[in-house]
């Protein structure tokens, strides 16, 4: 189906079930319980999830498939923002020509450091991007918003106000980011029993495009370009002498790549019209790098769980403070409960950075291949115990013959 | 006339730093080939040596004194440091006021001791596998660490003083005839900067240990089929760098006092110095490492911004980009490393 | 079977605790059938609490948080009742907040606009909160203020210090108790006038983003009106860890004060630089050099150590205070945690009581209802006196303290001492101040997200 | 007028005089092999050739074309193919892809604007592929790991590849280098094949007699950075200079 073979028609259609039922599963708790402070399903979070998700399969087009190592595509991801958040002041709140201009000044954006970074490979590569990145940083946070010319706002983000031009606004239209009139953050909750579950339009938005250019990046890693990129990776030596200029394809791998941070960063601001420089910060930068390799960078459905991963130790695990914790272990005698709670605390709310960090060592050193490797892992696990019943089964079996 | 070389005097100090931490990163990455994002973590603990080794000192025991209230109203409690009671109040007290010089003397094995057991418990398992693992891996590392020391000390900064007699300034344009006044400390540190430097490149050049580790540097597998066990010298390597950024930690305490994310705040800085001095080379990093001190310290002056607004936020970056692109292996490094 | 016996007290316990959760979160939905968002429906209410947690100030959140849970007890009616005893507004029973139990989540700004806010959607969309309280800069509360009006909840501002809070940015769901750098600057130029004399040559050291230049601009109009002359203002990067280069040409400039208008970790440094480079020691056109930091906080203060020796600076509330309010205040936090609050645990304390009287007295949680009772509202006994939230900008005005750094302070939490309680007359200005946006700045309508 | 014409080639690095005074000519459709001691600069020589080195005096023209000052990649689209001493194929990709991509470079190497929407197709290029691939005898192979395979497979693959983009020059650096007899055996019957098909110029440099003797039409010798001789293989065999400066020293 649609040119995959049938392997990848599957992957596509398990992801687009997943996305789509993806309220129903990422809310399994019953909204009264306990547990409730693992449900993820509000409508911030799962756009999170897919906008980062998008950031990361962009993401893993150049490194995942070139070995090219960028430590500056928050950059990109931040250029998207504010080309949108400017779509938004001088045009309109229609979602759609101001992911458009984030794509393509994204592109631009990324075409010109590429054309330099790209001169380079190795870690000298990746310090450049980082150099490039860093100092879009610095220009974003206060050079770029000083009074008399102020293109970024600074520290506090650049955002709409009442007094900008917003040409083709008009009354009737929501004052909100939309989609033909459709509010970005109109949500529809169905209450089942004691479980509630959100259905938010941007989420929507968000997880068809996902969809959409996850289906890009298949057919991307599967046609020629793809194969003559893993070759990039795989012996550059061999590539340079079988006639291949090889720097316009990394170059379109970066742009592509840069194009996806750019839509990312397009659909942040399309959900939540803000754009703030720390988006565009080393750290930011770094993020991806991670959830790439967290999920298993080169392959396809990697990014997409290290994304989900970490946004949801970020927006979940800061969250559980000692008063939770008491909840928790409520049930046990007052002393017990408040060693548990003691033991337990380190590691979550203002600790989520240390488990965080602690996750990190353990993925790597236990799951080289990232979480796919892990999931791959326990696949062949249970493949091999089915295939030891077999074997105890026919074991018993065969003296009787 | 000052102000120019005030600001020499600002980027040597700066660059001092630099340099100290991007040696330990080349010494790490030319022996083992490993990329170590923990290294500014190293930088940060060896600062949290001198603040323990203060607090230790400081250790005191409580007396009630009915005379004076603490802000509930209750009788303060009045510390006294034990060493000052055993010692006497003069001496027990210049011995916290030393505090910081004296945690070199911890700083060494402990961060000898760190280096070493990461070496062996985590790093040698990544020298096979990719740069990227390695990333990955050490940032998780440098979080943990910073993380811990983060529970145990707090994220507000913490001064960790010169001594008195380091305190002050000094005027340094005495020796040629004019007034220039700079901080004693910070003399101290270049000072001190400049012996470790000397002290790395004497123990590889003129110790036989050295000139294994850089025989091994250069071609690791021939050394190997010597019969050597280049390994276990390897090793000590890490532990001797860890070393390296741990004094310079230590010694920046009084400097800008230490909080539990300096390593980070230093570490992007140092992989760009490491850079452009040329992966692998051990006078390059150093060398770009004050270079880049002293083109950050011009940057800043009033005369630099106004020319070109924001140029001491990009510096150092736009410094980067134009070596990498005049000169495809940095300032000094070597052909053929890291490029791919 | 005793297990499952056991599982079932836990749930009851935890069921009673998370009550709120019945109040299904139905945020930013037109067709939603409550009347505004978040709307309570249990016997319980919600607040968010969003304060740095990682990061830089993560003390300064941690402080915030103790403040806000304890505020959250003396609602409950557990503790001593803090401040409920000395508070002018007597709507509070200690019964929660009308009849419901208060109960409260928290959140991780990481001193981010980006996470702050992504935290505090989580807190409306996830866990219902009708309230968001707490941050540690003013980047962050712009940011959380937009959200918060857009999302048809109440923000109650923490420390946040720029102009533009209740000025360009202002909003009508937003509140600051906190001072902000106009009176900073008309607080301190009186006493820096009294101290220092009036023709005194000052150099700026700024931090180069949204609220050092407002700091600086009404610094230096507040000084240049007694006479001061502005020898040079610098901006200085954010990530600027090491301030010596920036230090140095102070030396020679003619400047007799220098004046850091820095925060946090960057002030710690650049102060802790100007020390070392002996700036306090030199005599310059005849007079002793000084430095001044206006903005101060005890943590800066902690980290600075014995830097702030004799540095002037203002402050929005210091534990030393000797009215009522604050004494009562500093005897419940203090009692509870072992150490008197800052003046940012102090701000979000008196921001929850005064939301929660809010309520109270509108009768209701719908955010239009609590605008309406917190707009032109005096009110006193929560520790800095009397105090009036303006209508017109949702800004409080109060006195202002001018602090020095203690000569001889006697343990960890003296290091400052109060020089003058400078009085709400001498800091008050125009709602349409041109520092604050001018005219154009308005409110605009409170939206209560139905 | 040979295919390959050197003309006067010299280059020095630092204090070494590495090549000087190199006059060669490859004449079209033969196998040249060029020999000489360890440091005689036969790989330098050859750098030259593929657009690593650009040396400092001289000229090296291929058809009447100077390579000179030409990327890796370009003198490979003018028709010369390279055989590394270790064989460079690409490990981490099956073998019918280590295929498809000289196909692919033979049709979109230079990556002009056409090369945007060819992206995508494949057909052409995996039909070609599999019909190298039958030639090499490795169909069977075609969905293995290229990095799993033996030196001689690894070897047979890289000759297959350069192949597969219908070279006029094919360079083999030391090609049995570092190979076990019986991949040695196959190697050079491999290579007898080739040259049997007609149609195309072997270069190869070579330290193995054995190699260079059963497959050489002429052979030039190399030994300080100059040819010392250039005659066919049986004149080489016997000729003093040759035993003086090569055979005695490796003897």
């Amino acid at each position: 189906m649609f040119g995959l073979d049938k392997k990848d028609t599957t992957l596509l259609l398990v992801v687009a079930t997943l996305t789509i039922l993806a309220p129903f599963l990422l809310n399994p708790f019953p909204t009264a319980s306990g547990m409730a402070q693992f449900n993820a399903g509000y409508p911030d979070l799962m756009q999170r999830f897919v906008i980062f998700g998008i950031f990361a399969i962009g993401f893993n087009i150049l490194f995942g498939l070139t070995g090219y190592l960028s430590f500056g595509h928050a950059a990109f991801l931040g250029v998207g923002s504010y080309a949108a958040v400017w779509m938004f002041k001088l045009f309109t709140y229609n979602v759609i020509p101001a992911i458009i201009m984030a794509v393509i000044i994204a592109g631009i954006f990324s075409l010109l450091i590429g054309f330099i970074s790209l001169r380079r490979s190795g870690i000298y590569f990746s310090i450049l991007t980082l150099a490039f990145a860093q100092m879009s940083f610095a220009l974003a946070y206060s050079v770029l918003s000083n009074p008399k010319f102020n293109l970024t706002n600074g520290e506090t983000g650049l955002q709409v106000y009442a007094d900008d031009p917003q040409r083709f606004h008009h009354d009737g239209l929501p004052d909100l980011p939309h989609l033909f009139g459709l509010s970005m953050r109109s949500t529809y909750t169905m209450d089942v029993g004691a479980w509630s579950f959100d259905f938010n339009a941007g989420y929507y938005l968000c997880a068809a495009i996902m969809l959409g250019v996850f289906y890009l990046a298949v057919r991307i890693f599967r046609s020629p370009f793809g194969m003559m990129l893993r070759a990039v990776k795989s012996n550059q030596t061999r590539l340079n002498y079988t006639g291949l200029n090889t720097r316009p394809y990394t170059l379109a791998a970066f742009v592509i790549s840069g194009m996806y941070a750019g839509l990312a960063g397009g659909l942040l601001a399309a959900m939540d019209p803000l754009a703030g420089a720390e988006r565009m910060q080393w750290t930011a930068s770094g993020e991806v790098v991670l959830m790439t390799i967290l999920g298993g960078a080169g392959t396809l459905i990697g990014p997409i769980l290290g994304a989900g991963f970490i946004k949801y130790f970020e927006n979940i695990f800061s969250k559980i403070n000692d008063n939770v914790l008491h909840q928790w272990f409520s049930f046990m005698p007052d002393g017990i409960e408040n060693f548990m709670v003691f033991i337990v605390h380190p590691f979550v709310g203002k600790g989520w950075h240390l488990t965080l960090g602690i996750l990190f060592m353990l993925v790597v050193i236990f799951l080289p291949g990232g979480l796919v490797d892990g999931g791959q892992r326990i696949g062949k696990w249970l493949r091999s115990r089915r295939g030891q019943k077999e074997d105890k089964t026919s074991g018993t079996t065969t003296p009787a013959e | 006339m000052d102000g120019f070389l005030l600001q020499i005097l600002n980027g040597l100090d700066k660059g001092s730093a630099y340099a100290l931490i991007a040696l330990g990163l080349t010494l790490i990455f030319g022996t083992l080939g490993v990329v170590n994002f923990a290294h500014g973590a190293l930088f940060m603990i060896g600062a949290f040596c001198a603040v323990t080794l203060q607090r230790f000192l400081s250790l005191s025991y409580t007396v009630e004194d009915p005379t004076q209230k603490d802000f509930l109203g209750n009788p303060l409690k009045v510390e006294t440091p034990y060493v000052e009671s055993w010692f006497g109040p003069e001496v027990g007290s210049t011995i916290i006021d030393w505090s910081v010089p004296l945690a070199i003397l911890l700083a060494i094995p402990v961060m000898v001791f760190l280096g070493l057991v990461m070496e062996r418990g985590l790093i040698k398992h990544f020298y096979k596998r990719p740069h990227a693992d390695q990333i990955l891996v050490t940032f998780g590392l440098a979080i943990v660490l910073q993380e811990i020391i983060k529970y145990y000390f707090g994220a507000n900064p913490i001064q960790t003083p010169a001594p008195d007699a380091l305190s002050g300034v000094a005027n340094v344009g005495a020796i040629v005839g004019m007034e220039l006044l700079y901080p004693v400390w910070r003399i101290v540190y270049f000072c001190f900067a400049v012996l470790i430097i000397f002290g790395v490149f004497a123990f590889l050049q003129f110790t036989t240990f050295g000139m294994v580790v850089r025989a091994g540097m250069a071609d690791r597998e021939t050394v190997g089929l010597l019969g050597i066990n280049i390994d276990r010298r390897f090793a000590i390597m890490f532990g001797v760098a860890a070393a390296v950024a741990g004094l310079a930690g230590v010694m920046y305490g009084p400097i800008n006092p230490p909080n539990y994310h300096m390593g980070m705040d230093f570490l992007v800085l140092s992989f760009v110095v490491v850079v452009v001095g040329g992966m692998g080379s051990l006078p390059g990093a150093v060398l770009a490492g004050f270079m880049l001190g002293i083109l950050e310290s011009f940057a800043s002056t009033t005369w630099a911004t106004t020319t070109i607004p924001g140029i001491n936020q990009i510096i150092i970056y736009l410094v980067a980009i134009i070596v990498l692109l005049a000169r495809p292996r940095g300032l000094m490094g070597r052909k053929g490393v890291m490029e791919d | 079977m005793s297990k499952s016996e056991v599982t079932r007290r836990g749930v009851l316990k935890t069921g009673a605790v998370a009550g709120a959760g019945l109040a299904v979160p139905t945020i930013f939905t037109a067709s939603s059938a409550a009347a505004y968002t978040n709307e309570p429906t249990g016997g319980t209410v919600t607040l968010g609490f969003n304060v740095p947690q990682t990061g830089p100030y993560a003390d300064e959140g941690n402080d915030e948080l103790l403040a806000q849970q304890l505020a959250v007890e003396h609602l409950n009616g557990e503790g001593d009742g803090g401040c409920l005893n000395t508070f002018t507004s007597k709507a509070l029973k200690g019964n929660g907040i009308l009849g419901k139990k208060v109960t409260f989540v928290t959140g991780d700004t990481q001193t981010k606009s980006d996470a702050a806010r992504a935290s505090a959607k989580s807190m409306i969309e996830k866990d219902g909160a009708i309230m968001i309280n707490g941050g540690s800069s003013s980047g962050v509360a712009v940011a959380v203020q937009g959200l918060c009006q857009d999302a048809g909840v109440i923000f109650m501002a923490g420390l946040t210090h720029a102009n533009d809070t209740t000025g360009k940015d202002r909003k009508a769901n937003g509140f600051r108790h906190f001072f902000n750098a106009y009176m900073s600057g008309a607080a301190l130029a009186p006493v820096l006038a009294n101290e220092m004399g009036k023709d005194r040559r000052a150099y700026h050291l700024t931090a180069d983003y949204n609220w050092g230049w407002t700091q600086e601009e009404s610094i230096v109009a507040s000084t240049e009106a007694l006479g001061w002359e502005t020898v040079n203002t610098v901006k200085t990067p954010l990530a600027s860890t090491d301030f010596s280069s920036y230090i140095a040409p102070v030396l020679n400039s003619g400047a007799d004060v220098l004046v850091l208008n820095h925060y946090g970790g960057n002030m710690v440094n650049s102060l802790t630089n100007a020390i070392q480079f002996g700036l306090l020691d030199k005599v310059v056109n005849g007079k002793d050099f000084k430095i001044v930091v206006p903005l101060y906080s005890e943590l800066m203060a902690a980290g600075a150590g014995e830097n702030i020796k004799g540095v002037l600076g203002s402050m929005n509330y210091n534990w030393q205070l000797q009215n009522e309010g604050s004494k009562q205040f500093v005897k419940s936090f203090g009692e509870k945690y072992g150490k008197p609050p800052s003046n940012s645990a102090q701000t979000c304390y008196a921001q929850t009581l005064l939301y929660a009287d809010a309520c109270e007295r509108a009768g209701t949680f719908n955010p239009c209802g609590v605008v309406e009772a917190l707009e032109g509202f005096e009110f006193d006994g929560l520790g800095n006196g009397k105090t009036l939230y303006r209508a017109d900008d949702h800004q409080c005005f109060k006195d202002v303290l001018v602090v020095r750094g203690a000569q001889n302070p006697t343990n960890a939490y003296d290091t400052l001492e109060i020089v003058e309680i400078t009085p709400v007359e001498q800091v008050s200005y125009a709602p349409n101040h041109p520092m604050f946006g001018g005219d154009e700045a308005t409110l605009g309508s409170c939206n209560s997200g139905a | 007028m040979g295919i390959l014409e050197v003309k006067d080639v010299g280059i020095r690095f630092g204090g070494l005089q590495a090549l000087s005074n190199v006059n060669l000519s490859v004449a079209e459709n033969t196998v040249h092999a060029i020999i000489g001691p360890n440091g005689a600069g036969k790989s330098t020589l050859l750098n030259c050739f593929v657009g690593k080195l650009i040396p400092d005096t001289g000229s090296v023209m291929f058809d009447g074309q100077s390579v000179l000052g030409r990327a890796p990649y370009e003198i490979n689209q003018m028709g010369i193919s390279r055989v590394f001493q270790t064989p460079e194929i690409f490990g981490d990709l099956t073998v019918l892809e280590n295929m498809m991509i000289p196909c692919f470079a033979k049709r979109d190497g230079a990556f002009e604007l056409n090369a945007l929407p060819n992206m995508m197709k494949q057909k052409d290029i995996v039909e070609r592929a599999e019909q190298v691939l039958e030639e090499m005898n490795m169909a069977d192979k075609r969905h293995e790991h290229a990095a799993a395979m033996s030196r001689g497979d690894k070897r047979r693959l890289e000759i297959g590849m350069c192949l597969s983009q219908e070279p006029r020059l094919l360079l083999l650096d030391e090609p049995t280098a570092g190979m076990a007899r019986a991949d040695t055996n196959n190697t050079i019957d491999l290579l007898k094949e080739i040259r049997d098909r007609g149609n195309i110029t072997i270069a190869i440099i070579e330290h193995d007699m054995h190699v260079v003797f059963s497959l050489a039409e002429r052979i030039t010798v190399l030994a300080q950075g100059t040819p010392l001789v250039e005659d066919t293989p049986e004149n080489i065999k016997g000729h003093p200079k040759v035993r003086e400066a090569y055979l005695g020293e490796s003897a």
